[in-house]
């Protein structure tokens, strides 16, 4: 094996937003697929060690490094996002699902502290204005694209019945009709 | 606020800077933390006193008095919405149903940053450029929008004689009129901006001299003129 | 030294998006001083093996886990996130191409929160603030040019040429004298 290989699937996967596959990792590193699969289990083994807060972990989609579980409650404060409050994801979630939408519509539904939530969350830059016509409407970015996860709004509405299912709306909006 | 102070004041043709400086130090604002409806309420009435002597007030200090009043106006009807904010909203008429939106978390996962490339600086180079045109343009309308709005400045008509004029159109069209009162914006020619400035002083000194009598019966209202006792 | 948090410390500096100091590292681990600063000196020989695509980074605002200079090239463009904001970016390039330069004047281009970008820039250490006879100036520092991996200024500004073309450079030049 060779340690100029593991070296470079190492910086990949460390430098990576998502998950790698053998197949790409042997592109970026230009290495035979038989030293990448060699790297990756010295990595897993390295780290698997204790004194390690990182692993090597493996999804459907590839490998990642991320914290081993047991270190995740200590740390997870410290991602980007982890200070949003429920205000503004309630916001970000009504301009993601219901996006494009004016400012007042929000406002309508979330009450009027919703105008200093769109400040933040354009300061963060996870929304932004855009004009349509006379009026200005809001929109995700790609910043919220990228860091959630999300790549199209259909996406996440077929996301959103999946999780949920025909029943489970139906009785979010009984519930919500007799509230 | 005395109206001598304020005659001295006046005299000394301060800008509106410095009328603000001097209206927070005279109603003791503090500074840094500025009420602004309170702020606005005492500009308005230093700029009315001002007027009874000299109706002249420089077109800069109404404009600032009209911003003033537009933001209290906005922090009133703010106040006003946040007290009487319903909990429960009419989701129909806005079409949206807001049960199909669920909670969102933000994912626990780290953003992997990069260093910047130098290709990236050279595009940020010529970003910034077209930031500053832009800036400009929008500097450019802003001043000549601001330059529209205020005839007054470097305009030779003397106040005098649109006073006059103004005075000679009411008295042409009350002299038709059953009811002997008009409006202030039928006196105009057009109604906007540059207009109503270049009137509404002369109309205010008309009043104050007794020669017309304007009259407003609720806030933002127009304005009713009628003719006043004191005749030519 | 105990290898909990070494783990812990690991776990952090892998996920946090910003350098982490002593202090912030001790709160996170709940640790003594003494046993995070040698869990970082741990982690720091450990990284430095070759075979290890990642090292250990200390700056004046903390300590970071990155990839090596040597590796940078061939996974940067696995990850969306720069290090530096189109507005930091915008600063640094005006200092780098048009240094030594008056803060006013980047103000006077990229308007007034040009301000806290420049603050943002010097606290990396890729400008500083040099006296020019009476008045202060901001240049690049040697930081900038270890940042981008040039030895001279120089290199950078050939660059420029090649991308933009002289005469788009002349244009601009016009632009900003005219203001």
């Amino acid at each position: 094996m060779n340690e100029n290989t593991e070296a470079v699937v190492e910086a990949a996967l460390f430098i990576s937003s998502g998950p790698l596959s053998v197949r790409k990792l042997k592109r970026i590193s230009g290495s035979e697929k038989k030293d990448v699969k060699e790297s990756l289990e010295s990595i897993r083994k390295r780290f698997s060690e204790d004194g390690h807060g990182v692993e090597l972990f493996e999804t459907n989609e590839g490998y990642e490094l991320r914290v081993k579980p047991e270190y995740l409650e200590d740390v997870s404060h410290l991602t980007p996002y982890s200070d949003l409050s429920r205000g503004q994801l309630k916001v970000l979630a009504l301009v993601a699902f219901k996006g494009p939408i004016k400012q007042s519509n929000i406002a309508k539904i979330i009450g009027n502290r919703a105008y200093s939530y769109i400040h933040d969350l354009e300061r963060k830059r996870l929304i932004k204005t855009e004009k349509h016509k006379r009026t200005k409407k809001l929109e995700i970015t790609d910043e919220f694209k990228n860091y959630f996860g999300i790549e199209e709004r259909k996406e996440l509405e077929q996301k959103l019945e999946e999780t949920l299912g025909g029943k489970e709306i139906e009785k979010m909006e009984k519930t919500n009709e007799e509230s | 606020m005395k109206e001598q102070e304020i005659l001295d004041f006046a005299s000394t043709e301060p800008n509106w800077e410095e009328t603000l400086d001097w209206i927070i130090s005279e109603e003791g604002i503090d500074p840094w933390d500025i009420d602004l409806i309170e702020l606005s309420g005492a500009f308005s009435e230093f700029v009315s006193k001002w007027q009874k002597f000299n109706f002249t007030v420089p077109a800069r200090i109404v404009i600032i008095m009209a911003i003033l009043l537009r933001i209290k106006v906005e922090l009133l009807m703010w106040e006003e919405r946040e007290e009487s904010e319903p909990d429960e909203i009419d989701i129909e008429e806005l079409d949206i149903d807001v049960s199909d939106i669920p909670q969102l978390e933000a994912p626990k996962k780290r953003k992997p940053v990069r260093k910047a490339t130098a290709d990236e600086l050279i595009e940020a180079f010529r970003k910034a450029f077209e930031t500053k045109e832009r800036r400009e343009k929008r500097k450019n309308r802003k001043e000549r929008r601001v330059r529209e709005a205020m005839p007054i400045d470097g305009q030779t008509e003397d106040i005098e004689e649109r006073i006059e004029n103004l005075y000679s159109r009411v008295d042409r069209i009350l002299e038709n009129m059953k009811e002997g009162r008009t409006t202030f914006s039928d006196l105009l020619p057009q109604w906007n901006r540059v207009e109503i400035i270049r009137n509404f002083s002369p109309l205010l000194s008309l009043n104050q001299e007794g020669r017309v009598i304007a009259e407003q019966e609720e806030c933002f209202d127009d304005i009713l003129v009628k003719m006043g006792d004191v005749c030519e």
